[in-house]
């Protein structure tokens, strides 16, 4: 056990943690006054449904002993058993990959990831479905989709990770996982009444702002925290992370400009949130300048992508489609061309960097797989709990609101009438 | 027909709204604004810099009524409203020509 | 030192700092628009004066040489003398809880809590005290209630600590301690004009949601910081601080539920702050497992609590007593019931791990003391300083609101009127 | 490399990143909602165009291989060459200034300065620079400004560092250097329509709370950080920046009742900010004790500082002169006084530590050089910009506000109109 | 010269403005107000309190024009605003002694 | 008595307001409304879908006022709220049949 590195991962838990009611504001911004509380509550309910399931079996779903095949951990580590102290080793996780901080350490960091990667469904659905049916959903999803896609990727035993497909913190099972998930829950709960006719403006964009700054900031956590120790690793990832935001963030507003419009704060912060998607795969992988031309490439390709939907005629309400699962898959791919070992001796050479098209086979093959995995199952999980309890709130309750609706609860009260309520009904 | 306007304190509109209850009004229509009279306004200060607010916050209600009804709905308000301090506000009357529901198309006293 | 060590606690240092601006919008929101800037001044203000006092006299109080009796601490280290650089030793802290980090590490992350301590207070006096009063509450509060009973607890030379009450991260030092402080400054100052019949509703949720998002990711500095060193014991500290949370959470929405009603964002928010509560003493002591039961209790236990107030009819506003009150000892004795010292050799076995009721009865007797003491001194306190300068804003100032009256302010010009105001008066 | 110095730096680089969109909110909620995103986008686009320019050049003109004469460094760093790992050798940082942690590590810490340090600048230009006008202008500050001052203070190699002239954590190169900016482009801009007479009243101060409230927690890693440790040097930076915080808001708040007025929430704010720059350069120079003097100073200076600009009548509309220059020159000069070699061997003693007159002289002449650099250069540039593309919008885009004309924008949609806004033009 | 009010529900304010567009309307003037009438409120809970909330959020919509346009100005605002469902709103009119445009100083008709 | 309504650009509120204290006026009401009309609104963008919004921000004063004093009322509003460009606003004056002041239960004259 290191000090440093302990200290380093137990902060970048934090740091990830925090993402989540970040990415609440980030949504939360963007819909309208009356449906901020069922955004929120949708976000904020993930820290508490996710972390219970990680604790019962989900963390030893993805991280216990392979059952075979590199397809799923075992139970082993159920209830989080055999865990504290500092003792233990984690299945895969020895040689080269062995880990210098307590167990509970990594477990912990990695749970902040399973909490927020279903929260970004969040964005897409934004609006019309029953808290009900999202509790239920986020559930069943996290065991079968989002443990077993970790299980392949980030455990050594994985069936990808022994395959070579590079994952530094999370573009296919995080982003490309979510990001594809949302568009099967977006075909089968359809699109918002009056959109796209009907303007449905940001109610408060300093509170997508807000999340924006949170979200920039915890993902310092996310990929460097990735490196798993305070080192120069570490460092690099820091810094791959925050270039890729800030050329994402110009790459954007460039295309805004050129595209003869005003350069606008949302895209500011959109732009940087794709930066951040694209450079999550390749943080720990690539060298600095690599970064900026991945993040710039972010920025102009998810501007692009997003304008999709209208085309397609899917309500992805606020982009989860456009910026997740297109950043994501352009991160996982751009990391076959740009990967250096000079950078991470346990990574690859990329086809830029002499390694020809080896990685970026493998990577097609991580995409790929995740894409498939995560679209027929989040489909048809979506499926059954509409033909169950339903998806989707009535007409009259989207029109009233979620907020009223679905939580009873009214998100400002800014103006001062003695009667914004009366005791009792 | 007429309409009563009533521009009376927001932590008023409790009372004003039970007492026009009981009185059997059926409904009203009430919007926030802000008032400038003989009540002073506020002093705000910011770094130092004083800040003169002339306007308070004030509860417009609007009711429409029956021409017989209009005056004992105004005089509810009056009692109702009343805490005797400057500010307190005003009650009047305007004549309307027609009411329609929106619903039923029923006019005048049927509207209401 | 260990530079890891040192790591760990300067990050946790500033993430308990942040808990008071996180505290102060999670409470800021819950109030009327009237009154928010006077909550987040009440709160702001400990950031001053609290610090300013802590450097003068109080780390001293708490820390310093004993008196005599395990009562209180000298003035030896008035003005913090004596402590620059890494030399010195603090009395007690030698053998087994010897420091290894910087003494002016761990005097900056012990005043943190100090800060948020008297800041806890303030949810329960919401909208009715006048500022000035505050001021002078809170300074004096510090030294005769907050001081000593964290010398009692926290101190090697505390009475307390040496009887072997157990208090991770302040259970009795900072939450039983607020809790009933509140309680006795709200049987002084009386109910709020219009209470509980007229509805005083939350004027921004989202403001809320955002200090609970801030809260609980300063727990982690606060309960995981307080192993002081960044090892498998803060690791199991930061884990089980997150389950309760997350458990805590999913038990309020559980009893929303079961109730007939929604599940409301405010309960999550509210369920999470009293699972945070609750494990605040057991952090470094229980398992994974326990730190789940006990968050659930707690969620459960503080929603039941808080309906207390309409029965007794004292109007504890945004239910400090519910939540930290009644959290902090349903945590302190669920302790006696949980502790492993499989998690924690410093600590001691509970009843349920075969201690027996030896800690039990040693955690009725801290819950008992800290409850006497801090009730009793606080209600003299409040009734001083009502009978000399005055509690309570007059009647009208109460109906414009703390915002204008006590501080010359209007929180939000949300509306574009030229005339907002006008230069001069 | 030591992996918990490492640990200390990067969560000093995130902390510090966090503080630009702090300052964007503590600045945010100080205008009128007409003009929040213009506020806002100036600030983060920071973060977007700063951060790419200094991997480009600007990290190698301020900590490159000096040309000559300590004035700026080489192009040998451009793109962050030869960065990776953690072979390298920054120039200068030998010896008792070597580094322990990655040269990326402090790559990234030292950009985030030099993110926020043009940032500053939008309090004072608010709500009236053309958003492509403050674009350009960034970017050639940053080179023709930021990067030699940075060099002649920060880099060992710099002529002022040479000299001996103490600046822990950028009390000129950042505050002074920002605030006599802002002063020159306030000069050339002109003042707000309706300034002073017209009301121009803070739109939301719980958004400026927030900014507040994140700027103390980030300071913590750009004071403390900048021990480039986590040792008992950055301990006592740590809590020297809480105190001298914790003590300016007193100072503001005693002189605001003192003139007969209330103690405002935003003068609490204010103070506290105040103090945190006041103790910039001091940080880990001076004693706790200094600390707490020295913000007290702070508090009170500047808030009698921001009335001169009613007398002179320039509009620095939020205090960027009043607060950080003037709290900037206050707290390098003050360091004169009370600079401590026991707190900090490679410091030096000021007057009241027995070291006389020299250090005071030195902070004098790093003082001028900055004041003169900034403002002749700063001043040029504005005008230059002004009569190229224009600084400054139209009246009618000023009475519009930013939002909507700059960005095409609204900040708020409270209200629930169906109708604000329809798809298509 | 007539002023036409409607309370209408604010989802119908795009339907209602068009249909006066068509009409040939030339302006309009639109504000928040809140509701009360035969469409109950809702109930809101906060920590297991329960708040009745009577009003529902209404938009108020004052359209001046020329007495023979006023009755067909309501007709087409009742048919755009009606979604059959309580609490769809009212239309009336006013009596309006003399309208000015401020910019031309045009009174009467000229000044829609 | 009439009820003189004016619909003027905000940032004209000061001017209008001081104006109409210099003329003697003890009192108004003043509300935030949105304006459709003449005066085109403006253009929002959100991750490049274009809105328009149609509206644009106004203010609402309303002043009881003498049927004598009225039309004085009116055109000094007319003069301070002038800017000359489109969107400057309307000014009109209706009917009231009878004005209370909550506090004195005064009517008429006396109520102002
Ligand atoms: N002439 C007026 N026209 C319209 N509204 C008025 C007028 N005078 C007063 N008001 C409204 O009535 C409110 C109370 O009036 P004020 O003169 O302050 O107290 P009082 O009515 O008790 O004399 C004001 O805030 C304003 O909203
Ligand atoms: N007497 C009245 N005076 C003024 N406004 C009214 C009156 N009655 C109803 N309203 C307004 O009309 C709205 C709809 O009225 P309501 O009785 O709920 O439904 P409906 O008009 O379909 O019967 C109310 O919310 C209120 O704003
Ligand atoms: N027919 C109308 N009824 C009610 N309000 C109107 C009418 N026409 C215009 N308005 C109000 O007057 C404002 C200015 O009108 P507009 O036609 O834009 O400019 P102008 O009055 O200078 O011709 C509008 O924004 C609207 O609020």
């Amino acid at each position: 056990m290191d000090s440093g590195n302990t200290a380093w991962v137990l902060v970048s838990a934090a740091l990830v943690l925090f993402m989540t009611p970040g990415l609440a504001f980030f949504y939360g911004g963007m819909v309208r006054s009356k449906n901020v509380l069922g955004m929120l509550m949708q976000n904020f309910f993930c820290m508490g449904l996710v972390s219970v399931l990680w604790a019962v079996a989900v963390f030893s779903l993805a991280f216990g002993k392979d059952v075979g095949g590199g397809l799923v951990g075992d139970l082993g580590f159920g209830g989080l058993r055999h865990l504290t102290g500092a003792a233990v080793t984690l299945p895969g996780y020895v040689g080269v990959f062995a880990l210098s901080v307590p167990p509970l350490a990594f477990v912990a960091f990695q749970l902040m990831f399973a909490v927020i990667t279903p929260a970004l469904i969040t964005g897409a659905i934004a609006d019309r479905m029953k808290f009900s049916a999202w509790a239920l959903f986020v559930g069943l999803w996290l065991v079968v989709v989002y443990a077993p896609v970790a299980h392949w990727v980030f455990s050594p035993q994985g069936w990808l990770f022994k395959r070579g497909a590079l994952d530094f913190a999370g573009g296919t099972v995080v982003h490309i996982n979510a990001g594809v998930a949302a568009l099967a829950v977006v075909l089968v709960i359809g699109r918002r009444r009056g959109w796209p006719g009907e303007g449905m403006a940001p109610h408060s964009l300093p509170l997508t702002l807000l999340g924006t700054g949170i979200l920039w900031f915890g993902w310092f956590g996310f990929n460097a925290g990735s490196a798993l120790g305070a080192n120069a690793l570490a460092a690099q990832a820091l810094i791959n992370t925050h270039m890729a935001a800030a050329a994402a963030m110009l790459g954007w507003l460039l295309v805004e400009r050129v595209k003869g419009g005003h350069a606008t704060t949302l895209g500011a912060a959109s732009g940087a949130v794709a930066g951040l998607v694209a450079v999550t795969p390749c943080a720990g992988f690539v060298g600095t300048f690599s970064a900026i031309v991945i993040g710039f490439a972010a920025g102009v390709v998810c501007f692009l992508a997003i304008q999709m939907k209208f085309r397609f005629r899917y309500d992805d309400a606020l982009d989860v489609v456009g910026v997740h699962l297109v950043g994501g898959i352009l991160g996982s791919l751009l990391l076959g061309l740009f990967a250096d070992k000079a950078v991470n001796g346990l990574g690859a050479d990329g086809l830029l960097f002499g390694g020809g098209l080896a990685l970026l086979g493998k990577q097609l093959l991580a995409v790929a797989a995740t894409l498939v995995w995560s679209f027929t199952v989040t489909f048809l999980l979506a499926k059954a709990i509409d033909a169950t309890i339903g998806l989707r709130v009535t007409p009259d309750q989207e029109a009233e609101g979620l907020d009223v609706t679905q939580h009873a609860e009214a998100a400002y009260a800014l103006g001062d009438f003695g009667s914004m309520g009366r005791l009792g009904s | 027909m007429k309409l009563v306007t009533a521009i009376i304190k927001p932590f008023k509109l409790d009372d004003v709204k039970d007492a026009l209850r009981t009185l059997g009004v059926a409904g009203m229509t009430v919007s926030e604004v802000q008032g400038f009279g003989r009540q002073r306004g506020h002093t705000e200060v910011y770094r130092g810099t004083e800040y003169t607010v002339d306007f308070v916050p004030n509860v417009r209600i609007e009711i429409l009524a029956d021409d017989e009804d209009a005056p004992e709905v105004a005089r509810v308000i009056v009692e109702a409203a009343r805490t005797d301090k400057i500010g307190d506000g005003k009650v009047w009357l305007v004549p309307v020509d027609d009411v329609t529901r929106i619903r039923t198309g029923e006019m005048g006293h049927d509207a209401l």
